[in-house]
């Protein structure tokens, strides 16, 4: 069977139309205007100043995870353990904040350092558990996730528990040096979105250019062929899983240092599960992964308004983009289906 | 035995009974060489559709039935897309886990902790009253009934059933089962399908009789658990009950162990089902525990690593080349 | 400000209000309390409005804050604002600043004592110590076994005192009621790390309520924001277990399982939101730190109770008669469980014989008491 | 039984694997199936197994007009076939393997199945041990287990696709007994698809040859070497020649090496090999001599012992210094072991280079493979990716990212697949490295090519090593015997 080709060309698009066609329905049923939703979303989201910063504010850890784990899925490698390595990246940099005593200019790269750190070192026992121990990333990364929260409540809950008695709520503010400087008293940071671009621009240089990502994908290909061509394929899925650690901390950090100012109970709250699903429908074209991040992030901000005016569960913008990913695996793909189409060529970059 | 210790493992059986469900249906998935990763997803949408088709109707039969249809659909759009469309099993299997939670907790919003019909204890006259065993096999109720019959029937549908060894042929060598009239897809929708089916159940087992009632996020974690214990189980049935019920009792404790221990931060046990998920993880797949075999006297070798090693079906997560 | 025009009907004038909380409001707990005194103030004060937002925690929404969703409240008019957990203490001082002609009211912060709060903000809170009381004596009436579990959230210093409450509150109904030695009295605590169920990071209050039972406990009392103590109870109670089962914070947390319910002592937010509303409405609100007690002549009066008590089915009848002795006596003052002589778990002395513990002695209890198992910190 | 293909016809996208191929088979009888490496001979037998469908022509037995859907059809219809790597089930025990596939209700009958396992056993004088895992037999012995199976299961048409290639010579002569008994006494007929014409000559009646997915041409058997080579390679390929050498000084030292896995071991390894010397192993697959080779590359810890490469020890190095030490190690799988299916040529030159730099040149590296794959006669781009080009070529390939001024190369199934053409061609490059002081240590199933490649053979029987004998005064018999366990 052959599509048509004025079909081929918006192709591409028919997961996201599915997907809004699909919580249309999901509206409908429960008795909520779906025009009306999507425009109580876009003004979520757009509306004012302050929604469009938080949007921004919010797309920068998850663009920080995403491009982690471009690295990590070349690779080969289902890190899903990223939740974790966004907290401890918090962690590390709560640590800063909490012990450390220093003017701002050393402070925030001494707290951003750390962040890395943690993040990079939480990544490694994933990668040692996979490649020493032979537990699959899936299981391991998942164990540590959940004792990454459960360190965090240990921590605000006893050593770091504000003087006034631990509740679970957080720390106590941080000392104010060591915030990152926020734009328009809104929670996103300028120097933040220079970390990104710089951090990004390195994977991307790193997957194209570089031996070490060349390194990558052949073991994410083959890890067998790849060890007998010469890479350490041990050594570099621990040192992926590191760097994509460090970037995940990276945006752990930023979120305690300037979405919160402290450390909260549950400070990533699925951030790095939603960075899979970026990396997923990005299918590794680099430049659409902060594109579909900031989808992500407009979307889910959109969804307060949503709830706020139709009363319904916020749990209907993660539908919205699971199924968004969901359709684009199912049907993303016309050749899979059966169909003919006009361009044979396969685009992996 | 004292009554409490006895009171305890029954209660253990019962918490474990649902994970066993699921550990059997993932099993028979796996074996035939698909991985449904959707567990966690799907047991939530099917723990939250029976509690209300239960609820809406009052029958728990109808339910159950429900529930079973939905981790059955989840089911068949992984065997869908991996055996169709050729995709990454793990793709689509985390994304329907991401999906399945967020779909459990929107539609089943508006029921909330509500009281609804409950699977009850239903003893066996007779077997109930043995000692020790009666309280703790045989004073429970239908679910535990069905998870411990259901493991031997798995068991022996899998190791003893001409059907069983077909199933095991299409995971261990989807093209030599073919060769040998076996028809591979066929065998992977359907078991894909039974095996997602008991996912199911296994969730209306949570919100009808363990956990009774939906609450958003009702039983997240335990399909990631239950994947886990398929794995050290080493895809029998039987062993991965017997995991399920050692989660059972590592849970208890931690519960028990809080209250010997007052000093230690509370926090920490709740760390201890991880720490133990990681640590068989690592007994049952490391290297190191070969070398540490190895170090045993010879004849010793071989049941040390019958009892510790496990090894997957070889087509697990592969997909049929076709001829 | 534009010179207003005089509206000609004061009555129909719309007054919006928003509630923000931090589960959802059917969760038959601490959060559907709070919506309940939403609702009671749309019914009792002509033209209110609420504007509601739950699940606001970063579980659930890691992109939500709550100035994101006070920004929406206040575009959408709302006048006051209600942040209904100690979670949103810090976040609701920032708003305060950031909207000085909107009123927030933090619920159980202490910022309006502090002094830290700018003049916009106030606190509520419902003395829920006594009622506490109320349910550890119901308890002690109850028990055959002797063993009491109380089902708690996390450990902080209103989760302390509100557990040695329902201690002492047992201990004296044991000892004058039942006329048994109190020392004999089993009360263990078991704290599942949270508010609520946080699979795989709290303790699953199912599994700790179950274990209770099996190891001796007949009456679970629930300190978390959810039901799940009296859902199992009620499970366990339909299999001929003699059992029961105290919940906590909402009024309606008995219906699972009511024939074993033995009574809940709730929040009752709903005259307080109507009060501040009100005073809201007309200018008349003045900042304060409210700690609202019960209404001692009727327990279960909702238009005046703060904090309330309501009998379960069940309670025998005779027990009822115990019970409302100790109320009264409770009411007259006749009746203080925090006399002394009290010791902490430690055994170090706290209150002396004879002498009485000051609000503070009660506020800032450092462990839990002598006779309580369970860990205090 | 009486088979005729019709005009068959079948292709993979571009490539005609058979392109309009016709014959008749008599029953009674043994045919050879001759033909090159993508002749077409296997994607043949195929169709008529019923493994694979046609895409035009027609199969007739015994005049009827015949289509399987599926291999068990086939089976049912009387035609069985043994492929090259036997499609059994490793982990299954011999009575589960036996048993898969048979008409049977729910319950497993074990106790028909056993009986009837060992009465085959008895007839084609099998041992069988039911209880065993498929997994711990040898090739031969899981060869012979399917051959029972397809015989239980009715067939009068059986086909061998190259059964002796993983099989010792003794255990090759069992099987011939078999066949022919099979033929001439059970009037089966018998297809033997093979690229050895010795075997063809010494077992067959009759021989089809086919080139390129035709009929190139058949004949009765005995018929002249000359012509079967003519007809399967249209010309003869060229004869290579192994230079005399004279050997330097030892490059590898083996001293009381002991591997050891758990299921096999290996020890009192004592050996040394000189530059420009060339080590064969012959064994049953699965004997020692892989432990041997993996301990070498690095690939295995040793129990105890020492290597010692050109005097130094290296007996614990991990594989990758082995690497920059001078080792290469060629494995058998191609796309499974050393090339990665979906990675460009220049990406596999990349990765194998030494010390490559941060920041890769891809301009350069695309010269530089463009040159590498020019000598090395490799048909592709630097930009086609591994997976696109044919076997002879990705083994080519593979030759061809070996490091100049190696010290040892380490070489298993050298040319597994091969036909001879390309076989020589790789020897030829293989013979240039001896020049460079390489010495080479590989081991094959295939005994002939041990024989001729070889300056120096070992054997290994259950993890013990023969006496080393020289190659140029040995024979198959005496390795025979050696593979077996005698000395
Ligand atoms: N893909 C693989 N296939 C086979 N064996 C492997 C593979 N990966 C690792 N190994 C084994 O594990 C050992 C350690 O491998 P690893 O890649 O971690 O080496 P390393 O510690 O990084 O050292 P090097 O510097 O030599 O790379 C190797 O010697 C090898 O035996
Ligand atoms: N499944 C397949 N997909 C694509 N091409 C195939 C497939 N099977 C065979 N071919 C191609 O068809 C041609 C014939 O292959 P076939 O396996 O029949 O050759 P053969 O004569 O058995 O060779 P050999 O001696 O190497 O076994 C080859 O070019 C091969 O690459
Ligand atoms: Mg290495
Ligand atoms: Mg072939």
């Amino acid at each position: 069977m052959r599509i048509p080709p004025q079909l081929e060309r918006i192709w591409p698009s028919m997961p996201v139309i599915g997907a809004l066609l699909f919580t249309s329905v999901l509206l409908l049923l429960f008795g909520a205007s779906p025009l009306e939703s999507y425009a109580a979303m876009w003004e979520g989201a757009f509306g004012t100043q302050a929604k469009l910063l938080s949007v921004i504010a919010f797309w920068i850890p998850l663009v920080f995870s995403s491009a982690g784990l471009l690295l990590t899925f070349k690779a080969g490698l289902w890190n899903i353990g990223i939740e974790g390595q966004i907290i401890l990246g918090s962690i590390g940099a709560s640590w800063v904040a909490l012990n450390v005593d220093a003017p701002s200019y050393l402070l925030i790269p001494l707290a951003i350092l750390a962040s890395m750190i943690a993040g990079a070192l939480w990544a490694a026992l994933t990668g040692l558990l996979k490649t020493r121990g032979g537990v699959h990333e899936i299981f391991g990364g998942l164990a540590l996730n959940n004792l990454a929260i459960i360190l965090t409540n240990f921590l605000i809950s006893g050593p770091w528990q504000p003087p006034e008695g631990g509740t679970f709520r957080g720390t106590q503010p941080f000392q104010d040096g060591v915030l990152l400087p926020r734009f328009a008293d809104s929670r996103f940071s300028p120097l933040s979105l220079v970390l990104l671009v710089v951090a990004y621009g390195l994977v991307v240089l790193a997957l194209r250019n570089t031996f070490w990502g060349l390194k990558l994908k052949a073991l994410g290909q083959n890890a067998r062929s790849a060890f007998l061509l010469g890479v350490s394929s041990n050594r570099e899925a621990v040192i992926a899983m590191m760097f994509c650690g460090a970037l995940a901390g990276l945006g752990g950090g930023v979120r305690v240092l300037s979405w919160f100012d402290s450390l909260r109970q549950s400070i990533s709250g699925g951030i790095g599960y939603l960075s899979l699903l970026v990396v997923m429908l990005a299918q590794f074209r680099l430049l659409w992964v902060p594109l579909i991040a900031l989808f992500f992030s407009v979307v889910l901000n959109g969804s307060i308004t949503l709830q706020l005016r139709t009363q319904l569960h916020s749990s209907l913008g993660g539908i919205l983009t699971g199924i968004t990913v969901l359709f684009m695996l199912l049907f993303g793909d016309a050749k899979r289906l059966g169909f003919n189409t006009l361009s044979e060529e396969d685009d992996d970059e | 035995m004292s009554d409490e210790l006895i009171g305890i493992i029954a209660s253990i059986l019962l918490q474990a009974s649902p994970l066993i469900i699921a550990v059997c249906g993932e099993t028979l998935t796996e074996r035939v060489g698909v991985v449904n990763l959707s567990l966690d997803g799907s047991m939530l949408l099917s723990a939250m559709t029976g509690f209300i088709a239960a609820y809406k109707t009052g029958n728990l039969a109808f339910g159950f039935l429900m529930a079973a249809a939905v981790g059955a659909f989840f089911a068949l759009i992984v065997a869908l897309a991996s055996i169709r469309l050729r995709q990454s099993q793990v793709a689509v299997g985390f994304v329907l886990t991401l999906l399945g939670d967020d779909l459990s907790a929107f539609l089943g919003q508006n029921f909330t902790r509500l009281p609804g019909p409950t699977v009850q204890k239903l003893a066996i006259p007779g077997l109930a009253d043995i000692p020790i065993l009666g309280p703790i096999l045989f004073q429970q109720n239908l679910i535990v009934y069905f998870a411990i019959l259901l493991t031997f029937a798995t068991w022996w549908w899998l190791f003893k059933s001409r059907p069983g060894l077909r199933l095991r042929s299409v995971g261990e060598r989807p093209e030599a089962a073919f060769a040998r009239g076996v028809d591979v897809n066929r065998v992977r929708y359907l078991y894909t399908l039974i095996g997602g089916g008991l996912v199911g159940v296994a969730g209306a087992a949570y919100s009808l009789g363990v956990k009774i009632g939906w609450s958003e996020g009702h039983t997240r974690g335990l399909g990631w658990i239950a994947l886990a214990i398929v794995i050290f189980g080493g895809w029998s049935p039987i062993r991965g009950a017997l995991g399920a019920i050692l989660f059972g009792a590592t849970k208890a404790l931690a519960t028990v162990l809080q209250r010997t221990f007052p000093e230690v931060s509370v926090v920490a046990f709740n760390a201890l089902p991880w720490l133990l998920m990681i640590l068989v993880l690592l007994v049952v797949s490391s290297d190191i525990t070969d070398r540490l075999i190895a170090l045993s006297p010879r004849p010793m070798q071989r049941p040390l690593r019958r009892l510790l090693k496990v090894s997957p079906p070889k087509a697990l997560g592969t997909e049929l080349v076709e001829g | 400000a534009p010179a207003a025009t005089p509206e000609p009907a004061a009555e129909a004038e719309p007054f919006k209000f928003g509630l923000v909380l931090v589960g959802p409001r059917n969760d038959r707990g601490w959060s559907q309390a709070h919506y309940e005194g939403g609702l009671y103030v749309e019914e009792n004060m002509p033209g209110a409005e609420m504007i509601l937002f739950e699940l606001l925690n970063p579980a659930d929404k890691p992109e939500a804050t709550l100035e994101g969703v006070v920004d929406d409240m206040v575009a959408d008019g709302a006048k006051l604002i209600f942040t209904t957990s100690d979670e949103f203490e810090e976040d609701t001082l920032g708003v305060a600043e950031k909207y000085p002609g909107i009123t927030f009211i933090n619920v159980s912060g202490d910022d309006a004592l502090t002094g830290e709060a700018p003049a916009n903000l106030g606190n509520i809170m419902g003395r829920m110590e006594d009622m506490k009381a109320v349910a550890g004596c119901a308890a002690a009436l109850a028990t055959q076994t002797g063993h009491i579990g109380y089902l708690g959230p996390l450990i902080n210093f209103e989760t302390r005192r509100l557990t040695a409450s329902a201690y002492l509150g047992a201990r004296y109904c044991y000892e004058n009621y039942r006329e048994l030695n109190a020392d004999d009295l089993e009360f263990t605590v078991t704290w599942i790390g949270f508010w609520f169920n946080i699979p795989g990071v709290t303790l699953d209050p199912t599994e700790v309520t179950t274990n209770f039972f099996d190891t001796g406990v007949d009456v679970v009392m629930s300190g978390i924001d959810t039901t799940e103590g009296i859902d199992v109870a009620g499970q366990r109670a339909a299999a001929d277990e003699v059992v029961w089962a105290v919940p906590y914070d909402f009024e309606g947390a008995c219906e699972t399982a009511p024939f074993i319910c033995l009574g809940v002592p709730y929040f009752n937010w709903g005259p307080a939101y109507l009060e501040t509303a009100a005073a809201v409405n007309d200018g008349s609100w003045k900042q304060s730190w409210d700690w609202n007690p019960p209404y001692w002549e009727d327990l279960t009066d909702n238009s005046r109770t703060a904090a309330g008590w309501v009998n379960g089915e069940g309670l025998a009848a005779e027990l009822q008669a115990h019970l409302n002795d100790f109320i009264s006596g409770l009411a007259s003052g006749d009746i203080n469980v925090w006399s002394g002589p009290i010791n902490l778990q430690d055994g170090s002395e706290y209150i002396a014989a004879g002498a009485v513990a000051s609000d503070s002695e009660i506020w800032y209890l450092p462990q839990l008491l002598e006779g309580m198992e369970g860990p205090s910190e | 039984m009486r088979v005729e293909l019709n005009n068959i016809r079948k292709s993979f996208g571009s490539v005609h694997a058979n392109d309009g191929i016709s014959m008749t088979l008599e029953s009674g009888r043994v045919y050879g199936l001759l033909g090159q490496n993508g002749a077409g001979k296997s994607t043949l037998m195929k169709i008529l197994a019923g493994y694979q469908s046609a895409d035009s022509g027609e199969i007739r037995l015994n005049e009827t007009l015949t289509q399987f859907d599926s291999p068990a059809a086939a089976l049912r219809a009387g035609i069985g076939m043994l492929y090259q790597d036997p499609l059994d089930f490793p982990p299954f025990s011999v009575l589960e393997n036996f048993q898969l596939g048979r008409r049977e209700g729910i319950f497993l009958d074990q106790k028909t199945a056993s009986r009837e396992l060992l009465a085959l056993g008895k007839r084609y004088n099998f041992d069988v041990d039911l209880d065993e895992r498929i997994s711990n037999l040898s090739p031969g012995e899981r060869q012979q287990l399917e051959l029972i199976r397809l015989l239980a299961g009715g067939a009068n048409v059986l086909i061998l696709d190259e059964p002796t290639t993983g099989i010792s010579s003794e255990q090759k002569q069992q099987l011939f007994d078999s066949i022919r008994k099979l033929a001439r006494e059970e009037n089966k007929t018998v297809i033997l698809v093979s690229h050895k014409l010795s075997e063809v000559q010494e077992l067959c009646d009759h021989v089809f040859v086919l080139r390129e997915g035709q009929l190139a041409g058949k004949s009765e058997i005995p018929c002249p070497m000359d012509k079967l080579v003519k007809l399967m390679f249209a010309k003869m390929p060229p004869r290579s020649k192994r230079p005399a050498y004279k050997f330097g000084q030892a490059v590898l030292d083996v001293r009381d090496l002991h591997v050891e896995t758990y299921r096999l071991r290996t020890e009192n390894l004592n050996f040394s090999v000189r530059a420009g010397e060339v080590l064969g192993l012959a064994g049953l697959e699965g004997s020692g001599q892989d432990l041997l080779i993996k301990a070498l590359a690095g690939l295995l810890t040793p129990k105890s012992g020492e290597v010692l490469l050109r005097g130094e020890d290296i007996t614990r190095r991990p594989f990758h210094q082995r690497q920059r030490a001078g080792i290469a190690y060629v494995a058998s799988g191609r796309l499974e072991e050393g090339l990665i299916a979906d990675l460009s040529l220049v990406e596999h030159m990349v990765l194998s280079t030494e010390k490559p730099g941060f920041l890769v040149n891809w301009e350069r590296a695309g010269e530089a493979t463009q040159d590498r794959i020019a000598k090395y006669q490799v048909v592709g781009q630097p930009a086609s990716r591994a997976k696109q080009l044919s076997g002879g070529n990705q083994q080519r390939f593979l030759f061809a990212m070996l490091k100049p001024a190696l010290k040892l190369i380490l070489m298993e199934h050298p040319t597994r697949g091969l036909d001879i053409r390309s076989a020589n061609w790789i020897w030829d490059l293989l013979n240039k490295r001896r020049d460079e002081d390489t010495a080479i240590i590989f081991y094959s199933a295939d005994l002939d090519e041990v024989i001729e490649r070889s300056d120096r053979i070992a054997a290994f029987s259950g993890g013990v090593m023969s006496r080393m004998v020289n190659a140029a005064e040995t024979s198959v018999d005496e390795l025979g015997h050696l593979i077996g366990g005698q000395q």
